[in-house]
Order: C-alpha cells, then structure tokens, then sequence
C-alpha cells in the first residue's frame, strides 16, 4: 500500500506538471491566469518530500502531502485541495476498505464545501469531485468514474460562475471550463491509471 | 513576455531581496522571506498586516513603516499568501494590542486568512475590503472585489492604530472606510504574469476593458477605447450612483495607475476625474495620484472615491512614513 | 495608439491641471501654464528653475517645492520649453538671489536657455547634465545626453540652493554633482509620443535597445533580451569603467523606471545592479528605486550611479518635501 | 510686396501642414519624433498672425514670424527657424532687390550657425540652406535652386550627423534624411512655388 501511495503522488504531480500550462491557460479565461502554477508549485513540493512521505501510512502521508499544500499554494486552491488532502488522510483509517475510502473522500468533499462556502453547480472543482465521490460510493467502477469525472469538468462549460474569481465576470464566465474542475480530472485521472495498472 | 528578469521562479525573492536593501531604513525581511515587516517594531500597539498576491506593488510591502503596515505578506504573483506566512508574520510584530489583518475580498485570501486565524493563539480581527462596483454584488454571492480602495484603508486604520486605537476600534474604523470606498477600473492593455509567459487577455487595438480586476480578470465589458473624459464620466457615474446619496460630502480621489500607465496620463485623468465629482457636487478635499495598486505591467488605471469625516480625513493626513507613502512629517 | 487622453493637443494642459490640482499644497501653475511653482515663494534664495520636454514626468514638475525646485517650465511632449517660459519662470521666482537653470544637455535644450539668457535681466548660471554613458562621447561634439541623473543634480543643489549657498556655490557643486554622476539606459518597448500616434521605434518579441536615451533615442545597439543580472553587468560596467577610478567610494544608487515598468522588476534590477557594485568594491549608502524621469510609457529603466562625498551625501539626506520626493521632514 | 509675403506665410504653413507626419516619421527613426509637430504649432502660431502680419513691412513681418517660432516652436528646430526668420527680416531692408534677399539669407545662415554651433556637413538643416544660400547669391534660376535643394536634402542621408539628436546615434544615423533638411525643402520649395506663379 505505501508503494501504491508513493506512485499515486509521483503519478500525480507528472501530470501536473505536465498540464500546468493547460490549467493557466483555462485560468487565463476566466481568472487570474495562476491555476497551472500554483498546482505545479504544491505538487512539486509535495514530490520533494516523497521519501518522507513513503515511510508514513498512508493517512499521515495524505496529510502531510495535504498541509504542504496549505502552506505552498495559496490562492483558492491552496486551501482547497489542502482540506481535501488533509480530511482524506484523517478519515482514511489504518487500512481502508473501498467503502472506507468513499467515506473518506465524502468526508474531505464536505470540508472542502465547509471551507470554500460552495455547492455544485457554481463552477469549481466540486463539479467534479461531488459526482466522482457519489459514484464511488455507489459502487461505480473505475472506468464509469474515469468517464463521469471527465463529463464533470465538461458540464462546467456552459456554467455561470457563483463561487471564485470566475464569479466576477458574471454572465461571460459562462462558456469556459472551470481551472479547478479540470484539475481535479486531472488528479483523479492518474490515480485511476495507477489504481488500474496495479489491479 | 518582455520583463527585467534572471528567471520566473526567482522573480519574487530577487525583487524582495532589492526592495528591503532600498529601503533598510524601513523594512526588513522576516525569515525565509515570507513577509516583510518594519525595521523598528513597536509595542503596545494593534499590529496591522495585509497581505496578498505579488504583482501589485506597492501595494503591501511599500505601505509597511510609520502610521501604516507593520507587516506584509507578499504571495506568488496574484496568489494569496499561505498561512503560514501571516502566522509568522503575527507572531513577530504582535506588539500585545492584538492583530488586525486587512484581507481584500477574494475567496483565496479569505481562506487562507481564515486558516491562518483558526491556527493563530492570540486574539486576531479581520477587515476585508471588497470596493470594485465594475461588478455588480447582488448577483454573484462571492461580493465585490478588493482592489485600489485598500490602499485608503491601509492609511486611515495605519494612522489609527498609531494613534493608539484599540483593535476593535481599528477594526470598527477599518470597516467603515471600506464601506465608504467604491473604485473602479479601466484596462488599455493586459498584464502579463511572469509564469504564464503571455498575456492574460488581449485587447484590440481600439478597445478596452470597462471595470477591469487588478489581476486581469474581465470587467464589465470590452468596448471601444473613448476619450478619457468619457472614462472619467463612466467611472465616477458608477462610483456615485453606487454611493446613492452623495450630495455635499467631501472625498478623497485616488487615482490609481495600473503599472504602465504613465504620470502624464494620470494626472489628466485625475483632471477629468475631479471635474465629473465638481459637477456631482462632491467636493475633492484631498487626492492621491499614483501607482499605488497594481496590476504588473498593465496599462490603464482605477479610480476610488472614498468619502470622508473629520476623523477620517484627519487619520488620512496623519503622519506617514513608508517607502511608497510619505506625507506629515 | 492607447492613451487615456482626450485630444493630443490637450494632453499637456489637462494633465498640467491635473498635476497642480492634486498638489495644491505645493505648487501652482503659472500665468498661461508657462511654468509650475512653489506656491509659497522664498525670499533671499537662490531660484532654482527647470525644465524640458514633457513626457518624462515627474521630472521636471514634480520635483518642485522646499528642498529642490523652485520653479519648472514644461516644453511640449520631448521638446525643450521656449525662452519665455524661462523668462516667466525666473521673473516670478526669483528671489533676489539670482536664478539658476537646470539643462538638460541637448541642443534644443540649451539653445532655448541660452535665448532666454541673453534676453534676462538679472545674473544667471546654468548647470548643463550629461550622464549618460550610452554614447562615446569623444565622437560626436554635442556631447553627452542628460538623463536620469538630473534628478540627482536637482536634489543635492535644491537642497544647497535651501541652505543659503550662493549662486557661485549652487553652480559649482551643480558641476560637481553632474561629474560625480553617470547613467544607462535600456529598453524594452518604445515609447509612443501622442502627436506622432504611433511607437518612435520597434523592437521584436526577443529584443532589447542597450543604452537608450529617454526619448526613445536608439542606444549603443539592438541586442536580444537577455537576463536582468547581464544587463545589469554591463550597464554597471558601463557606467564603472566610465567612472575610471571607483574602489572604495560611497555611491547612489539610482533605479529609475521609464514609466511602463512595474516596481516589481525596478527593485528586481536595484537587487542585481547593487549586487554587481558590491563587486566593483563600491558601497551604495544611498538609493531611490522608481519613475522619476520616464520616457511616456517606454518600458524599461535607467541605472544613475552618483559618487557622494560627505557634502553631497548630506545634502541627499536634507529635507525635501515635493510631489515626487519627499523625505526628512 | 505685402500681398506676396502673405501668400508666401500661407503657402509654407500649409506644405508644413501637410508635411507633419513625415517630418515626424524623419525624426522618429534618429530623433524624438517631434519635429513634424512641433513645425506645425510654429507655423500655425505665425499663420494665426497673418492679418497683423500683412499690415507690416516685409522685414518687420519676418522678424514677428521668427519671434512667434521661438515663442511657440522649443526644440532645436524653434530657435534655429526663428533666428532665420529674425535675422532675414532684420538685414532684409525696406524694399531689397534679388542680390539684397540673397544677402539677408546668408546672414540669416549665418546666424543659424552661430546659435546652432555647427556648420555644413554635420546633418541638418544647414545641409539644405547653405547650398540654396550659394546658389542664390551666385543668380541661379529659381528651378536650379529647387534641384539644389532637394539633392541638399537627399544628400543628408549618407551623412554621419555630428549635430543635433541624431549625433547620439553615431554610425546609426547614416541611411535616413535629416529632419531638418526636409522641412528646409518644403518650405523653401513653397516659396518658389509662389515666386513662380508670380513671376
Ligand atoms: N469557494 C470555492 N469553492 C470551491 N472551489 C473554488 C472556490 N473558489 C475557487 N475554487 C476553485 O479554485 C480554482 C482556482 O484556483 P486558483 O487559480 O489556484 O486560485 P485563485 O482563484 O485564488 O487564483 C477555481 O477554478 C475553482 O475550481
Ligand atoms: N546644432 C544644430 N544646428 C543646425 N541644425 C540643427 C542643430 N540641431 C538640430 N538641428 C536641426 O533641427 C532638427 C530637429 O528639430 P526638432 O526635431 O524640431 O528639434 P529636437 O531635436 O529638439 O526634437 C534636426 O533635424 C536638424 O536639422
Ligand atoms: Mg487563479
Ligand atoms: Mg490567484
Ligand atoms: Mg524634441
Ligand atoms: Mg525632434
């Protein structure tokens, strides 16, 4: 399970990296033009710390990974994806069964929710991650999951922005993919693949 | 992207590292350069920090010294700082009258800000300042944005709590400038962030951007570029018409350059500008003209009128000794 | 062209509105917007009066009050005021005294002044700039251009000028301040002059002009844009090897922003430019990091090095207190 | 003679007119790009004049004309045009035949050169004037004087300009006509013009 922890971060933070100018780009639309980086900058932070990361189990790891975050990204991200990380990692337990880490996940979803005032349907990254962590608790596999993330991400297009920079541009946020949704695809994308390579 | 740069990522730190060695008379850099605070602390009085994303100069670090900041927190360039960062901050300049963050409304800063006080030992009060009316509150629950109207704040509740206010004095103070204060901007060109490498948006040669962020966000609309009286009457109609009564009062008139905006530019354009407030009946009775809060390399520019008391407009003369404001001395 | 202006022809006098409007407490406009002067005039001092091209605000006019100028005459966008305004100018402020003008080493510059002197009544002197290293100066006879470094003179015998040095004296250290004092220039986008409606030059995405004058004047060369800490290698090198012998001196450090550069990157170059002094053996005990004398909305900046002696140094540190500068009040 | 001298003020306030935004594209490639305009609010200036100008003596006119440049041109160009324009009404005298104008004209290039401390051969107006200067004191024809001064102008653009802003560019100044030699031309061009249809 450490092994599968220390490839999920590595996985990861690849593709972050690789698409930051993706999400800057998206960012650029309809924000402040900072999303690619600021997710490049947290990930690579927690990548320097791998080895450590590697001797924790797998709840500590995610929290630690999740207060790097907090204290490396700043913006709106920061403290989102941190609570994400750092709730996934508290309510994770000593060896998590499918059903634990959809409880988990759920758990970290409602305090992302908590610290961000957000709902669905406001055009940020809880686009993606409420539908991906009900289809995880419904028992969905992971190639439904893979498809419902990227339809997800794709369903904030024609969003009008409520919550976020976006929201300040009213009615011309809509028609832009929101940054945050599509760095969740992201993220859940490549902890899929490694999920799959290893099943 | 054309910039004065060795590489994006040290961008922050080479330009910290030059503005503290200016200005060592000033400010000093706290550890691991993550904030700058006065060089002098003083104690027993409420220790005033903002914060925010770097890339709107002088806005906070150039407001840090006498009768302003005690500290600031610079973060990536338009990113929030981390919470780390105003907790260090608070910890070094906490002079024992407890700490009063000035946060501008964006829901990074917010957040960050509210993780950084759940964390936090001693009592710490917030103002948030949300000034822009380019966008329209009602609809969009994340409010207005913080933007030039800070800067007013920052002063008065500088002056206050060197005047010896307690905090939630400053805080009350603090609140009620804000709630005083309405800007709103105008982009002839985009900025360009340095790890973006581009532009943020692009402009036609004849357009510009009505009600635009200070980070390149999208204002109201993208129009033909007018002459500036028209910018001028645009943009003071929206700032008076926000203010509902008006008539008779006294206000201070910022006139805020953008970062490639000329000085030429904006005094006429505070010439304009005051001459749509002589006509509203408002009566100019003190003026800032300057690049104050920025937005990189953009051009254009914002205006923010705030209305003044007596208390407020004697705080707002009070003694100032930063390395971007110097006035009373 | 993207301007926030209303006519060209009225940019000069709305933005002249503008400028003593928002400093009404130091300055006032002369009969016809001929020139700016201190609004409270004094008596028995050397009258200490500027001048140039408009455009590269806040000199000339900004830098006009107690401790520096008592008066300025704006010419039209980059070119030289006309005799009369010098004349208005030295009619009003002169305080018995004897009136010293301030020139910027250009041949339509000095050509106005010198009409002007032959048509004056009273004594007046004349300290001419030119430090700008950018070009050799042994090749061509008009000399070297006055740039940035005017600031400096300005200050150190507006500061004299207030302590009670006589004309002679002003004069002399003027001279002496000016040969003390050397300046580069680089840019990286090119002005746009209002009239003209369009960029004075091009550069390409990649390039830069290496030792530019502050009217968008080409420089040494057209090179590729490299990283802030080569550029200012050589500009320090420049500007050092120009200097001959340094080791050991105490120096100014000027950063002085062209008008479309944000502070971010000027205090970036005062990082490397000071960085690169410290290996030249030189000590910078002082600095300004800013735009003090632009070039409209040029982006880009100038480094002034001035070597100062114990008068000097003093005399940087004397009170001022002007639109564009102010400190030790 | 008062009569022509109001036509001759028209007609090169007109061709400076028109001519503005050359000028200024000349003296934006070695200069500050200014030149067109700043010749234009001079000769406007001097054509505002024009009824207080058409009740006075030639050479009174002229002085007032060089008077106006320096009072409103600034720049190089304001005291150079306005001691020629002074100078030429000054050693004009009441009623000058053509070797009297030539003498006027050379003592006005003459002044020239002393508040401008330079000579032939340095890039600048007095490449146009000095030339015209000779061929009018040595009679030649009004259409030999155009050639002469045109090939003048056009031959500044080899020049290495030791005079003026464009000496600040050293070897970059050669390859681009003088600022000043053009509107020398245009305006003595103008002058001919009006000369010819009188003649
Ligand atoms: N209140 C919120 N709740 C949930 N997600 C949010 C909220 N605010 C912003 N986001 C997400 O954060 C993303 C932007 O992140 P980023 O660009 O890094 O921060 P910032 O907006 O501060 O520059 C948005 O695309 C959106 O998905
Ligand atoms: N010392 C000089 N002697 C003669 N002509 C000169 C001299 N300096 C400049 N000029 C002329 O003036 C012209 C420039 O005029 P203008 O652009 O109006 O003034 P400025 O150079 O001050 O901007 C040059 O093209 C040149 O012909
Ligand atoms: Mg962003
Ligand atoms: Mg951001
Ligand atoms: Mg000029
Ligand atoms: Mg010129």
């Amino acid at each position: 399970m450490q092994d599968t922890m220390d490839r999920l971060f590595e996985t990861v933070t690849a593709r972050i990296v690789a698409a930051a100018e993706e999400l800057t780009e998206l960012d650029s639309a309809i924000g402040d033009g900072d999303h690619g980086s600021n997710m490049k900058r947290g990930m690579e932070a927690v990548a320097a710390d791998r080895a450590k990361l590697a001797a924790l189990a797998p709840g500590e790891a995610l929290k630690t990974a999740g207060m790097t975050l907090v204290m490396k990204v700043g913006g709106a991200s920061g403290p989102l994806y941190g609570t994400l990380f750092m709730t996934l990692g508290k309510e994770l337990g000593a060896a998590p069964d499918r059903a634990g880490v959809a409880r988990a996940f759920a758990a970290a979803i409602d305090a992302v929710k908590a610290r961000g005032k957000s709902e669905t349907g406001q055009k940020t990254m809880l686009d993606v991650l409420v539908p991906v962590s009900a289809a995880l608790s419904s028992g969905a596999s992971l190639a439904e999951i893979r498809e419902i993330a990227s339809k997800s991400a794709a369903a904030t297009v024609p969003m009008l922005a409520i919550r976020g920079r976006a929201s300040f541009l009213g009615e011309r946020s809509i028609g832009h993919m929101d940054p945050g949704a599509r760095s969740s695809v992201i993220m859940i994308e490549a902890v899929l693949d490694v999920l799959e390579t290893k099943a | 992207m054309k910039k004065l740069i060795n590489a994006v990522d040290t961008v922050l730190s080479e330009s910290l590292a030059g503005f503290v060695r200016a200005h060592a008379d000033i400010v000093t850099l706290g550890d691991e350069g993550k904030f700058v605070r006065r060089r002098f602390p003083v104690r027993g009085k409420v220790a005033l920090i903002s914060g925010g994303g770097s890339g709107h100069e002088p806005l906070h670090a150039g407001f840090v010294g006498h009768g302003m900041l005690d500290a600031a927190c610079p973060g990536q360039v338009f990113t929030s700082p981390t919470p780390d960062q105003m907790l260090a901050a608070a910890e070094t300049v906490d002079g024992g009258a407890g700490v009063l963050y000035i946060v501008k409304n964006y829901e990074g800063d917010v957040m960050n800000f509210e993780m950084a006080a759940e964390m936090a030992s001693g009592p710490v009060a917030r103002i948030l300042t949300d000034d822009d009316v380019a966008v329209e509150s009602s609809t969009w629950s994340t409010g207005r944005r913080g933007v030039a109207g800070t800067m007013v704040v920052e002063k008065i509740v500088g002056a206050a709590a060197e005047a010896g206010y307690d905090l939630d004095a400053c805080k009350a103070l603090g609140d009620r400038v804000n709630q005083a204060t309405r800007s709103m901007g105008v982009a002839l060109t985009s900025c360009t962030v340095p790890a973006a490498g581009k532009p943020t948006f692009t402009l036609g040669e004849n357009e510009m951007e009505m009600g635009v962020g200070i980070h390149g966000e999208p204002g109201r609309r993208r129009v033909p570029l007018t002459p500036a009286a028209e910018i001028a009457a645009e943009m003071i109609g929206a700032i008076v018409h926000d203010f509902g009564d008006f008539a008779g009062s006294d206000v201070l008139l910022l006139v805020n350059g953008f970062g490639g905006t000329p000085a030429m530019e904006l005094y006429l354009m505070f010439d304009n500008a005051a001459r749509m407030l002589d006509k509203h009946g408002l009566r100019v009775a003190r003026s800032a003209v300057g690049n104050y809060v920025t937005s990189l390399d953009m051009a254009g520019c914002s205006l923010t009128v705030t209305k003044l008391d007596t208390e407020t407009a004697r705080l707002w003369d009070a003694r100032v000794h930063t390395a971007a404001l110097r006035w009373g001395m």
